[in-house]
């Protein structure tokens, strides 16, 4: 895990930073790719939890990279230290991972969409190439010709926390409530059956 | 050079990839995975713009509703499974097809 | 000015700092840095199995190297000479991860830790909620240990493990949120900053919210480093030591080693929160500052900061051979009903105490009260 | 005296309370209430006399008026204006018709007392007699033609409930229904005229009809072809004659003596009647402007000479009375006619006077004579005479009455009738048409035939012998009783001729200097109708506003020398005066003649005339003609007529035929519904049945094809949106 030092109020030459972004942008993204790819083919839901929490924590590292340094903790703290692990108790509690392979098809031929590793890759590089001419179509890549400005690395958490208290209240109060039905609904539901 | 058009192809392909899981995978966890996936790729790409078009938080701020949000998602989405795992004793999909005609 | 350990080399070598030179001053000060907490790992190993002996009357360790001191580099050998046995049904991808992924989580936790005024790896604003991020990676190494060595006991032990750090995260978080709230930032040089270097001036006797935080977060942490009273994952008599049960050689000597880093670290970060951190009393740090030699004065603060830190590390140490173990049941409500209870209350305390005593910690008011009623100017 | 509305008011409301007393406990009171109405009436009596005395004596002008006005209703809207006022209007005029009336009518309260006594219904009578006094007075006050004829259909009512007042005599109930039908013909055309008045003029009040003629609004204005004027004059002449029983609506009157005597002297005698000619006298402008004088003085002649005819022969002494109150009402109305606008006001007010007190004394009369068959009262004058060693007071009150009525000088009939006869004697010289100098010719007969009836009347009832000794003897000594001989006296006092005119001989030849100069003449005049215009009406509730009221200066022009109409006018007096008293003795002789000293024998007269004196009993047939002609023939016809129109056409036509029709429509409607409606309603049923199969293999349970099926459209419209 690369360790990046932000500077508070000091900044870096532009060649430096920009750089040492470059650099953490490769990896993260690199780690992201490869998750992903490895969580299409995976079979095994344990490495699948497993590659999830490798492909976020490359999100992480993106958000980084585009100096939302607040974001990428929150990231690491929320999915890392629970959405993965919830996700891992879930697969032990519902029975381990062997599951996988049986497919209840009543249209055979539609089987390969949903089933085997091979039509995946297909529908992967099938859906890349896809992407590419949509955005050739759609001119994405003009619009906006944005120059790569060397923001300085403002910490976010400050300017965030006033922004929360002040225009985002609502939807913040809205949020502490949502999280409280979550939780009381998802311990509603998980209890054990009375048999 | 790290431009929008970078970030956004890597939030599509996160989106590819999720949307396969969600549409391919038989077991539910593999869904719910795929799930995490589409909504990290809306946040990374709420960001890349905050970051390279309006240079203001709100995106960020966005992206942190998002994660939260996913997270009370996710924790219901997970007890869901565990009760139909409960109830049916598998977590296939198929087997979910009370509302068929 | 310097700020953090690269930029301290750079100025001390006068370099000028290029892109990858940065990368390698950053390189080095980390690799420094893991050295030294490994090493602090070890003696942890064998200070416990000293100060355990001292208190049940034996001797502990003394034959290898002076009184024994050299014990763990020789307990770190027989590690790396023991063969890595796999459990054949075992998962062979996540039973090699998981020892890395607690190690990484914790190493990783280093590169913040505010040991001096420079000489701190980075001061990262976000420094705190980092710290709590990065940890818990822990708790996932240790559940994917516990599944992927395809044994009931080792299973057991990682979902109680896990399960055990996840819950008592909440309440040392949300101690560590007073703690931010009093010093309105979540760096760690703010939080030293806003402390004084006599006890009086730090935030444990700041007010009575403050301390019922340190106790908390004494209490989580020791829990979610597996230790002592909670030390349920690796519990002998029942798991056969838990989650790396199967774990042998180089893989069970990451775990341990992340254990006792783990305490280590975060022993450091409840001293830089609630003891003041680097902060020297009577100012002597600034003084020698500007004596020829700064350099003193890291000296100084790193001293400062490595005492607290032991004392609250001998204190872990101490509980671990004092109280019995818990149950899962008597853990959990632990958790639930009194720990974070206390602290959600503890949080809307400091808050009012700050709103209604303007941040004053009782000395100040006592202070502030004195020279009021004496004809106050 | 301030004219405000409480010094007015209770003239009215005085009566007014007192019918409302006595109609609800009336009949609980001491007295059965009589003595309430008495006093209402003598309470109103006082009011007027103080009116009287200041209008008259005080102010003494002509051209004096006090008019208060309230709005009674106000509909107008945006600018049509519908805005009816009400209020009082007193001139000269009115205060003496008031006290006049509340004079008379205290009188015959105070008899009726007396003559009512024994009847079952006696409080009942009261009530109506004082809900009478209220309307009349009520109508001389009021200032516009609406109230008028308010107050004129309620003495109406009042009429026809007094003379049907002994409802278990049938021919009462006939002759109250006659009366209240023929004087409703009359209503009509009252009602007819104001509202032409209102449509031309905007508004109905006197005043403003004034103001109105002077500004000339009515010309060129025309109603169903007849010039307006022309149109309203004789609308409100029609009015008249209905109610003063005029030529030919003039049946009811004498049905009318069916009730009770001091109601015919009251109703039929005094004051209704006499509400006509007011009306008349009022409008008097508008009739002179409609040009139908001649005709008003012709309609008048003729009802004097036919009613005194007819009353040469009759037995009854209340049928008597009742010819020879048409006959004085012709006269008033010929009066009018000829132009003679102060003296037929004169005469009315002399006429109300005698002739109550000869219906009152008749009303004795009647009273004292008793018939054991019948147990009822004596009224035929056969069966009388002798009485006036009986009756010495009612003799005596009689006699003055008589030689009133008949024109003997020194008594006020003579002044008032004479001073009709001199002015129609002048209207026929002066007038172009050659032969309308009957209406003078014919109005000195009746002159003379009116002495020669009363006398008739006077000789057979109080002269010669008994001729019933039964009824006779029955009839005890009259002695001087309040109720009864009081009225009568005091009235026979008015009867005096110098009451009105101020001289001995009521020509203005020899003036009594206490009574002052001819006060009657001066101040009733014809109104000018040029004053009016500028005269505004007073809100009647804020009193602090001062009447308005001009004393312009009646420019009297003294002795200048006389122009030639004057000459011929005074020419025409004086031959008037010496031939009316020459005629006036002449009838009374004849009549000594006939029934005193038996000189001549009526049986041979009656058999001379035979034939007209059997159209005499008839009373010229008008009662034969009106029921078997106008209404046998015309009416019943006309029914009869429209009863079959209605039967054959409408009934067969439109009801039957809009059977058919709707049968025919209902018959498309139901074809409609059948083919059209239901083949829609099995259409919609199969589309809904192919959608259900088609859409519903769609839902195949599995979650993942859903999502494809979402994700689809989703990224499709996302493309479409965006290219």
């Amino acid at each position: 895990m690369l360790v990046v030092a932000i500077e508070k109020e000091r900044t870096f030459e532009k060649v430096a930073i920009v750089s040492f972004l470059t650099i953490l942008f490769i990896l993260s993204a690199l780690l992201m790719l490869v998750s992903c790819l490895a969580l299409l083919l995976t079979k095994n839901i344990m490495h699948a939890c497993t590659f999830l929490l490798a492909a976020l924590l490359g999100v992480a590292g993106l958000y980084l990279t585009l100096h939302a340094d607040t974001l990428a903790v929150t990231q690491v703290l929320v999915y890392v230290g629970g959405v993965v692990i919830l996700m891992l108790f879930a697969v032990v509690l519902t029975g381990g991972q062997d599951q996988e392979s049986i497919t209840k098809e009543k249209f055979p031929h539609l089987a390969p969409l949903f089933g085997s590793k091979s039509t995946f890759l297909k529908a992967f590089l099938v859906s890349m190439i896809f992407f590419v001419a949509a955005a050739s179509l759609l001119r994405l890549g003009e619009k906006e010709i944005v120059h790569v400005v060397a923001v300085n690395y403002a910490p976010t958490i400050q300017s965030l926390g006033q922004l929360l208290m002040t225009d985002y209240l609502f939807a913040f109060e809205l949020v502490s409530v949502l999280l409280l039905g979550a939780l009381i609904g998802a311990a509603l539901i998980a209890r054990p059956m009375k048999k | 050079m790290v431009s929008l058009s970078s970030f956004l192809f890597l939030s599509f392909v996160l989106f590819l990839t999720g949307l396969m899981l969600v549409l391919g995978r038989k077991s539910i966890i593999f869904v719910l995975i795929g799930l995490e996936l589409i909504l990290n790729a809306a946040a990374l790409n709420f960001v890349a713009y905050s970051r390279f078009v309006t240079e203001k938080l709100d995106g960020h701020l966005f992206a942190l509703f998002i994660i939260v949000i996913a997270a009370a998602e996710a924790a219901v989405a997970l007890a869901l499974a565990i009760r139909f795992y409960q109830l049916k004793e598998t977590t296939h999909l198929d087997e979910l097809s009370e509302l068929k005609h | 000015m310097t700020d953090n350990m690269p930029q301290f080399f750079q100025e001390l070598f006068h370099l000028e700092t290029s892109d990858c030179l940065t990368f390698l001053f950053y390189f080095i000060g980390a690799f420094i840095l893991v050295n030294i907490a490994s090493v602090i790992g070890g003696l942890a190993t064998y200070a416990e199995r000293k100060i355990s002996a001292d208190m049940q009357l034996r001797i502990g360790p003394n034959r290898v190297g002076p009184y024994g001191l050299l014990q763990f580099l020789a307990d770190g050998a027989k590690m790396l000479m023991k063969e890595n046995i796999m459990p054949l049904m075992a998962d062979r991808f996540l039973f090699n991860i998981a020892p890395m992924l607690c190690l990484v989580g914790i190493f990783a936790t280093l590169a913040v830790l505010p040991i001096s005024g420079n000489l701190t790896l980075a001061h990262l604003d976000v420094g705190v909620f980092y710290v709590v991020a990065i940890s818990s990676l822990v708790g996932l190494g240790i559940f994917l240990g516990g599944y992927a060595s395809n044994s009931k006991w080792s299973l057991l032990g990682g979902m109680r493990g896990a399960s055990q750090i996840i819950s008592y995260e909440i309440p040392v978080v949300i101690s560590i949120l007073s703690i931010v709230l009093l010093s309105g930032g979540t760096s760690f040089k703010t939080i030293v900053h806003h402390q004084g270097g006599l006890p009086h001036e730090w935030f444990v006797l700041h007010n009575p919210f403050t301390f019922i935080a340190f106790i908390v977060y004494f209490i989580g942490s020791l829990a979610e480093a597996n230790r002592a009273p909670f030390d349920l994952p690796e519990a002998e008599s029942e798991l056969v030591s838990g989650y790396h049960t199967e774990y042998t050689g180089m893989k069970f000597a990451f775990f341990a080693l992340a254990e006792y880093v783990e305490v280590f670290v975060l022993c450091g970060v409840g001293a830089t929160l609630f003891l003041g951190g680097f902060n020297v009393p009577f100012g002597l740090d600034t003084f020698l500052s500007k004596t020829p030699f700064p350099l003193l004065a890291e000296v100084v603060q790193l001293g400062a900061f490595f005492t607290k830190t032991f004392a609250l590390y001998y204190l872990v140490i101490v509980i671990r051979w004092t109280l019995p173990r818990l149950r899962v049941d008597q853990l959990m409500s632990l958790c639930w009903k009194y720990l974070t209870p206390i602290a959600l209350f503890n949080l809307i305390g400091t808050a009012i105490w700050m709103v209604y005593f303007h941040d004053q910690s009782i000395v100040e008011i006592i202070k502030a009260a004195g020279s009021h009623a004496g004809g106050g100017h | 005296m301030d004219y405000s509305f409480w010094n007015i008011a209770p003239i009215i409301l005085f009566p007014l309370g007192a019918f409302v007393i006595n109609a609800f406990v009336g009949c609980k009171l001491y007295r059965k209430g009589d003595f309430i109405s008495v006093g209402a009436i003598f309470a109103s009596f006082l009011y007027a006399l103080r009116i009287f005395k200041d209008v008259i004596v005080d102010q003494h002008s002509k051209d004096f008026y006090v008019h208060k006005v309230f709005t009674w209703f106000d509909l107008s809207v945006g600018d049509f204006p519908f805005k009816i006022d009400m209020g009082f209007y007193i001139d000269s005029m009115t205060a003496t018709m008031l006290l006049m009336v509340t004079g008379v009518a205290t009188l015959i309260h105070l008899f009726s007392t007396f003559y009512m006594a024994g009847d079952a219904k006696y409080g009942k009578f009261f009530v109506f007699l004082s809900l009478f006094t209220s309307a009349m007075l009520a109508l001389v006050l009021s200032d516009n033609l609406l109230s008028i004829f308010i107050f004129w259909e309620l003495m109406g009512f009042c009429s026809y409930s007094l003379i049907g007042f002994y409802v278990e005599k049938e021919a009462a109930g006939n002759a109250s229904i006659k009366a209240f039908m023929t004087t409703r013909v009359g209503d009509v055309l009252f009602l007819l005229g104001i509202l032409a008045i209102y449509n031309i003029v905007g508004s109905i009040s006197i005043v403003d009809i004034y103001s109105a003629l002077a500004m000339g609004s009515f010309e060129g204005q025309s109603v169903i072809g007849v010039s307006a004027l022309t149109f309203i004059a004789v609308c409100l002449f029609g009015g008249t004659i209905g109610k003063s029983a005029q030529f030919p609506l003039q049946v009811w009157l004498p049905d009318a003596m069916m009730g009770p005597t001091p109601c015919s002297a009251l109703i039929h005698a005094a004051t209704m009647v006499a509400a006509g000619v007011y009306l008349s006298l009022r409008m008097y402008p508008v009739m002179v402007a409609g040009g139908i004088t001649d005709f008003i003085a012709l309609i008048g002649v003729i009802t004097a000479f036919g009613a005194a005819t007819i009353a040469l022969i009759q037995t009854d002494i209340k049928a008597v009375l009742a010819f020879s109150t048409i006959s004085q009402l012709g006269y008033m109305v010929m009066g009018i006619g000829v132009g003679a606008y102060n003296p037929s006001f004169m005469h009315l007010i002399t006429h109300a006077v005698f002739k109550a007190c000869l219906f009152l004394a008749a009303g004795s009369v009647i009273h004292s004579l008793h018939d054991h068959h019948t147990h009822g009262h004596v009224q035929e004058m056969p069966r009388m005479g002798g009485l006036r060693k009986k009756m010495p007071y009612t003799f005596l009150a009689m006699l003055c009455c008589t030689l009133a009525i008949s024109g003997v000088p020194l008594f006020s009939g003579f002044v008032s009738k004479d001073r009709i006869l001199g002015d129609a004697l002048y209207f026929g010289m002066v007038h172009p048409h050659k032969w309308m100098m009957i209406v003078p010719v014919l109005g000195f007969i009746t002159a003379g035939l009116t002495a020669f009836y009363m006398f008739r009347m006077l000789f057979l009832t109080f002269f010669g012998a008994p001729r019933d000794e039964e009824v006779y003897n029955h009839c005890h000594k009259e002695h001087f009783s309040f109720t009864q001989n009081f009225p009568l006296l005091l009235l026979s006092l008015f009867t005096l001729g110098v009451v009105y005119s101020g001289s001995l001989t009521g020509l203005g030849k020899i003036n009594i200097p206490v009574v002052g100069k001819e006060w009657f003449s001066t101040l009733i005049t014809m109104p000018k109708v040029e004053d009016f215009t500028q005269r505004e009406k007073v809100k009647m509730m804020d009193s602090h506003l001062p009447e308005k009221f001009e004393t312009s200066h009646y420019h009297v022009h003294e002795a200048s020398e006389m122009t030639h109409e004057e000459h011929v006018l005074h020419k025409a007096h004086s031959i008037g005066a010496i031939t009316s008293i020459i005629i006036a003795f002449l009838g009374i002789f004849f009549a000594y003649l006939m029934y005193i000293s038996k000189g001549l024998n009526p049986a041979k007269w009656e058999s001379a005339f035979s034939c007209w004196n059997k159209a005499l009993k008839e009373r010229y047939y008008f009662d034969h003609f009106y029921e078997k002609i106008l209404i046998g023939k015309g009416l019943h016809g006309f029914n009869n007529a429209l009863a079959w129109f209605d039967l054959n056409v409408y009934d067969r036509y439109v009801i039957d035929g809009w059977e058919i029709i709707a049968k025919k429509i209902y018959l498309g409607l139901s074809w409609f519904d059948m083919k059209i409606v239901d083949a829609i309603v099995d259409l919609s049923g199969t589309i809904i049945r192919f959608f259900n199969v088609t859409l519903r293999t769609m839902q195949t349970g599995r979650i993942q094809f859903y999502f494809v099926v979402l994700f689809l459209a989703l990224s499709g419209y996302m493309l479409l949106t965006r290219i």
